[in-house]
């Protein structure tokens, strides 16, 4: 890994962690719209798949999306107005937490619904397999959605027609309360990958160089045209579920153990010993960091609200192409 | 074993609030659960994190504790096979509830739950019973278009599911008593806003504390309330207002501002189910009344208050002194910004100025 | 490109089909996707069997053979992976049309295509455009209650897909071209019985020569047909009869005898397109004719009945001279045995019955 | 195998044909209602496995169940009734040949919606774990069916629960009309049991007796609560996807080649070898069959037509416990 690259996804997973910290003290020191799910402690996943996608890379998204969002170099400004559900959101204060997505950076949407964004990152691949433009898709869930006939479905789908897909299991350990044991009959989900004719691998999800170095061989391998294939990021989320939720259903002692690990400190320490980098830098991104969230956080104030039927733009597209009668409104 | 069948009950109106508290629906949901398991070993309960954790909206609370493990079973991810699981249960001698953790993940297990619980018993000519229930919440608390949805119409237009959705605690508890008695799919639907619980991160209290006016209590003892019994939760002699779970109550303030300020008497129907439903109660109150508001939160085209429509439109046509106004979301997914939230779920104020167009044409 | 705008071509009536020959709705719609095809390479099509198959309908008959491969992909039988994979296609630069066998299958792959395809565009604040296709086949064939089913209402009532129900030749063809030119998701419904080829194993053929009356041909010229612009498919002054796909025709038929046989004048409507519905035309007719039956091969409740009459019962109640009569199939699913299917689906003497019990009243 | 259960065993496969042939005779030379899915070709598996089934057992069958009833040991006469779409029926022409089942003998249902049995099995499955009844279910399935959510959810959860249910996968190579090879990126659908945690066997789906032999382990397995397995039959059928489809998509070289090892023939040659039976005893059951299928076919022809509305009371059952308002008739 070269410095700058180093660097660049020190800084990516620093925006990360203080972007979600920031949110949880707006939540819980004024009325903030809707919910949110976190990302803390998974940060290595995001930034080290994300690193080997050009911009024009396409990922699907889930109901924890910030991190992916800021990991593919989505706008903090236009992230942090959407959590205020303000019209420079980048989805217009119509989608929020659960939704949020840029599409300027190849985001395809975070979809909120378990599983459900797999089978349109398959068809995002096959796009660009029959465009022969070479992109790349990566595939984010959880061990959770695993679970699901849309996993499946779109694992099989990219399998036969050999997709340019990454599927990038993020197994927090956890889905909502429930260990992914208890509702998993294999300890390894990557050893799903087996039913579809292509490679699973078991990363440590804490560990960025890891997940950066099977990322790479999977990208390229999708980026050849060799097709899919699927790593299971050991990790672990800090956070209860979704906002407060507690987690009492784990032990602090689970939680102590992970955070042992966490991915910023490892790579922080990693830098550090390397001597590619000196401790000052590091700081001075922190810093960067803090000022660049203060500033999205200013900037979501002063943003307009919507106007109660802005929505209605967004039901459909008007085809300019040629007239069609529209249902008036009701 | 015996039970008292409380058809005839009347709601128990605000001043009875003062003396016994409001038991939330969330208990009595509980509370129906729990005496419905006790009183039936065959009564089991599937869903996500409805065990160890108690349920996303704290329905389960203390069920696992109490009956263990093997009644209360904490399920994957995995709707189809939750539903599916459900129904093979159903059809070989237990009496299965399932949870679905948002009514809008109903789509991810639509084929088990329209195409096979629905049809089953049809298909094979009667052999088969189908005694289960599947319980899902539904309504608008800000999390956006995929997680506020109000799906009931797709299952009143699927022949085979009976379909409740109850507004109060007293109606909650004895319709999910009978749904589980019921030996056909039962789906029984929950508004967020009215479990009068937090959920993890929700805002349920506040709605709750808000509404009260019916919120008629749930008695203890053991109690069914029938299928296919409206129930007029306001007495009324100029309009008929038909509405369920939190558009009963929107629709009981504007009731009662509307009496006050504009000396308009509303009559409020809850039809409590929408499979069977009670249609003579709703004809029979628009053939009093002459006027007909029909207030839903699930979108307009094909909806409910589409239904209801062409129900009085077609039995009871010459009794209406005005055009039927449908007070619905309109055609469109639910925005996340709760400025536009606002705009799109019927309001208070939507269903005064309904009735207004009603009266005063 | 240039094409014609053909919102305002008539039907052509019975006298013509011996000039012309009726192309079936099958050779219309393959010839809309070779068309499409043909002119756009961002088109492309997936689903079970219609590759080397060419479709178990055979609407992509030789397309396979003509595109390849590439752009004309059998997949494994995975509703959700192809729904999915439709709009992954589709939000990324690709017009994909996808072919779901039969439409109750469209229930396995629901949450792709209500929750995510319907709504994405809108969750993403109008950054993407969802220009997809999915087609299905549906209506009763004797195929029982898994393989028979009319759920346009389930989509009907999501908003942010558009539904397009073709009844002819010359609209099928017309208005497949526009759905695959539309930058929104269109569910494209196709009646078994209207295709007019054999299926392997089906009766189409005969069902089609039965009906005849206003099965306009599709011209071999361009042209495209717009959406939300309904078709007096015959015009009349006593009773407005609204229908689409199958029932169109056996409307037409009762209207042809009620003609005849009675001197009543109908007015017979296809919309064409439910989502957009063309209001207008409909409330315009009922003003006019101020009696209204509407027709439709899917279930009663919170059907596309309920939401015609909930249309007129609002915008058009003082001018109805009678109660509104739908005619649909009763609530329950479609039974095997034929006569028990002939009994639940609409006949022409059900609408002929419907007709009168409005005019004479 | 002992001699008795082999000559019933015969008998059944023997059945599966000779009612099929019946019924693609009557399809061709007189009005039939709807269509028919057939199954000849894979009568092993049906038999072999039930053959360990208990009449209190379950099975949950497909679009393409004669043979599974059959061997279930449901009523001829009562599924020939039901193909003539008569009310003495076995699902009192209410279901068809796609629905067709016996509940009489443990048949949950014949599902014609690709996969939608798989998670109904699991559910009786769990019943009887919870009742402690010793029940098993066989799950039948195509390789088709392989693919589709359905598959997966219900696997995983009969894996995780441990429920003693059989997958048998019917791998008769095509799925209406597409090769299981196209769609799936693996040879053997039973490799997909490791993602369940249970055991995945491949068997010889048309000698009757590998079937027999792996069928025992997995109901013995299922029967002493040690969980599911799945078994994949390789297997053929021979005539079209349904009724009268061509199936031009395939070579005769290729029928004929499966052909030469047809299930009865290897079975009846097995037997002859064995000399636990004489070739005239082996005629006689033909024989025998032949009469039965004729009468069948008597008693279908004479048995009364359903009224138009008969299918009222099937809609709901009426719960005579409490009173209840039903929905009147529109
Ligand atoms: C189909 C569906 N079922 C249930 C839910 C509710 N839900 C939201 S997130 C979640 C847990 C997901 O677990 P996992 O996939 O491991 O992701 P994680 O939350 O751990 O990131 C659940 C059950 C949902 N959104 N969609
Ligand atoms: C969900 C679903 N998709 C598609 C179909 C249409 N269809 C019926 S049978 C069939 C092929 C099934 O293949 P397989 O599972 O291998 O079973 P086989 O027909 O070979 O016995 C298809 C595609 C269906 N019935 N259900
Ligand atoms: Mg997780
Ligand atoms: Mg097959």
């Amino acid at each position: 890994m070269e410095r700058e690259t180093a660097l660049l996804l020190y800084r990516r997973m620093v925006q990360i962690r203080k972007f979600e910290e920031k949110l949880y003290q707006l939540f819980l020191t004024r009325p903030m719209p809707g919910s949110m799910h976190q990302y803390n402690g998974q940060e290595a996943v995001a930034v080290g798949v994300c690193a080997h996608l050009n911009r024009d890379d396409f990922i699907t998204s889930t109901h924890r999306g910030h991190g992916h969002c800021i990991a593919k170099g989505a706008s903090i400004r236009a992230l942090m107005a959407e959590m205020f559900a303000k019209t420079t959101g980048c989805c217009r204060a119509m989608g929020g937490s659960m939704h949020i997505a840029d599409y300027s950076v190849g985001m395809l949407g975070a979809m909120g619904i378990v599983g459900s964004g797999m089978p349109v990152a398959v068809g995002a691949a096959w796009s660009s397999q029959y465009r022969r433009s070479g992109q790349v898709v990566a595939c984010f869930f959880g061990d959770g959605a695993a679970n699901e006939g849309a996993f499946h479905e779109a694992l099989n789908l990219a399998g036969v027609w050999k997709l340019p897909v990454v599927f990038v299991c993020e197994n927090n350990v956890y889905g909502f309360s429930t260990h992914y044991r208890r509702v998993t009959p294999v300890e390894n989900i990557a050893d799903r990958a087996a039913s579809y004719g292509m490679p699973g691998v078991v990363v440590d999800g804490m560990d960025l160089r890891a997940v950066f170095d099977e990322a790479a061989t999977a990208v390229d391998r999708a980026r050849k045209g060799e097709g899919a294939t699927l790593i299971e990021c050991k990790t672990y989320r800090y956070m209860g579920h979704s906002r407060f939720e507690k987690a009492a259903y784990r032990s602090s002692e689970e939680l102590d153990e992970w955070r042992k690990r966490d991915p910023l400190v490892l790579f922080r320490d990693f830098l550090l010993g390397s001597e590619l980098v000196d401790a000052g830098e590091l700081e001075g991104i922190d810093a960067d960091v803090d000022r660049e969230i203060e500033d999205a956080v200013d900037y979501a104030e002063n943003s307009p609200d919507p106007k109660p039927h802005d929505y209605r733009q967004y039901i459909f597209k008007v085809n300019d192409e040629f007239p069609t009668h529209h249902q008036k409104e009701s | 074993m015996s039970y008292v069948l409380a058809n005839e009950v009347r709601p128990i109106f605000p001043g009875v609030l003062g003396l016994m508290p409001v038991k939330k629906i969330v208990d009595a949901l509980n509370q129906a659960l729990r005496e419905e398991m006790d009183r039936d070993e065959r009564v089991v309960l599937l869903g996500e994190d409805i065990g160890v954790f108690e349920g996303s909206y704290r329905v389960t609370e203390g069920l696992h504790a109490q009956f263990g493990e093997e009644r209360v079973r904490d399920t994957p991810i995995s709707e189809i096979a939750i539903i599916g699981a459900a129904l093979g249960a159903a059809l070989t001698g237990l009496r299965p509830v399932a949870e679905i953790q948002f009514n809008d993940f109903l789509a991810c297990g639509m084929d088990q739950l329209c195409n096979q619980a629905a049809k089953i018993r049809f298909m094979l000519g009667g052999q088969v019973t189908v005694p289960m229930v599947v319980r899902a919440p539904y309504g608008a608390t800000g999390r956006a278009a995929q997680h506020s949805q109000s799906l009931e119409a797709w299952f009143v237009h699927t022949p085979g599911l009976k379909v409740v959705m109850p507004s109060t605690p007293y109606d909650a508890k004895g319709l999910l008593k009978t749904a589980i008695r019921d030996d056909n799919p039962v789906l029984f639907l929950e508004h967020k806003l009215l479990y009068g619980a937090t959920s993890p991160g929700g805002k349920a209290q506040t709605a709750v504390q808000e509404l009260g006016e019916v919120f008629t209590p749930a008695p203890d003892e053991e109690y069914l309330l029938p299928f296919g019994a409206a129930d007029v939760k306001r007495p009324g002699s100029d309009v008929t207002v038909v509405a369920t779970g939190m558009m009963l109550h929107k629709s009981i303030k504007a009731a009662r501002e509307l009496a006050g300020a504009d000396g308009i008497e509303c009559e409020v129907i809850d039809p409590r189910t929408l499979v069977p439903l009670d249609r003579e109660t709703i004809i029979d109150s628009v053939k009093k009344t002459g006027r007909l508001v029909v207030v839903s939160e699930d979108v307009m085209s094909c909806g409910v208050t589409a239904e209801i429509s062409a129900l009085v439109a077609e039995h009871a046509l010459f009794y209406l002194d005005a055009p039927i106004r449908r007070v619905a979301v309109p055609d469109t997914p639910i925005p996340f910004a709760p400025v536009m939230e606002q705009a799109v779920i019927p309001q208070i104020g939507d269903i005064i100025e309904a009735v207004k167009s009603v009266v005063y044409r």
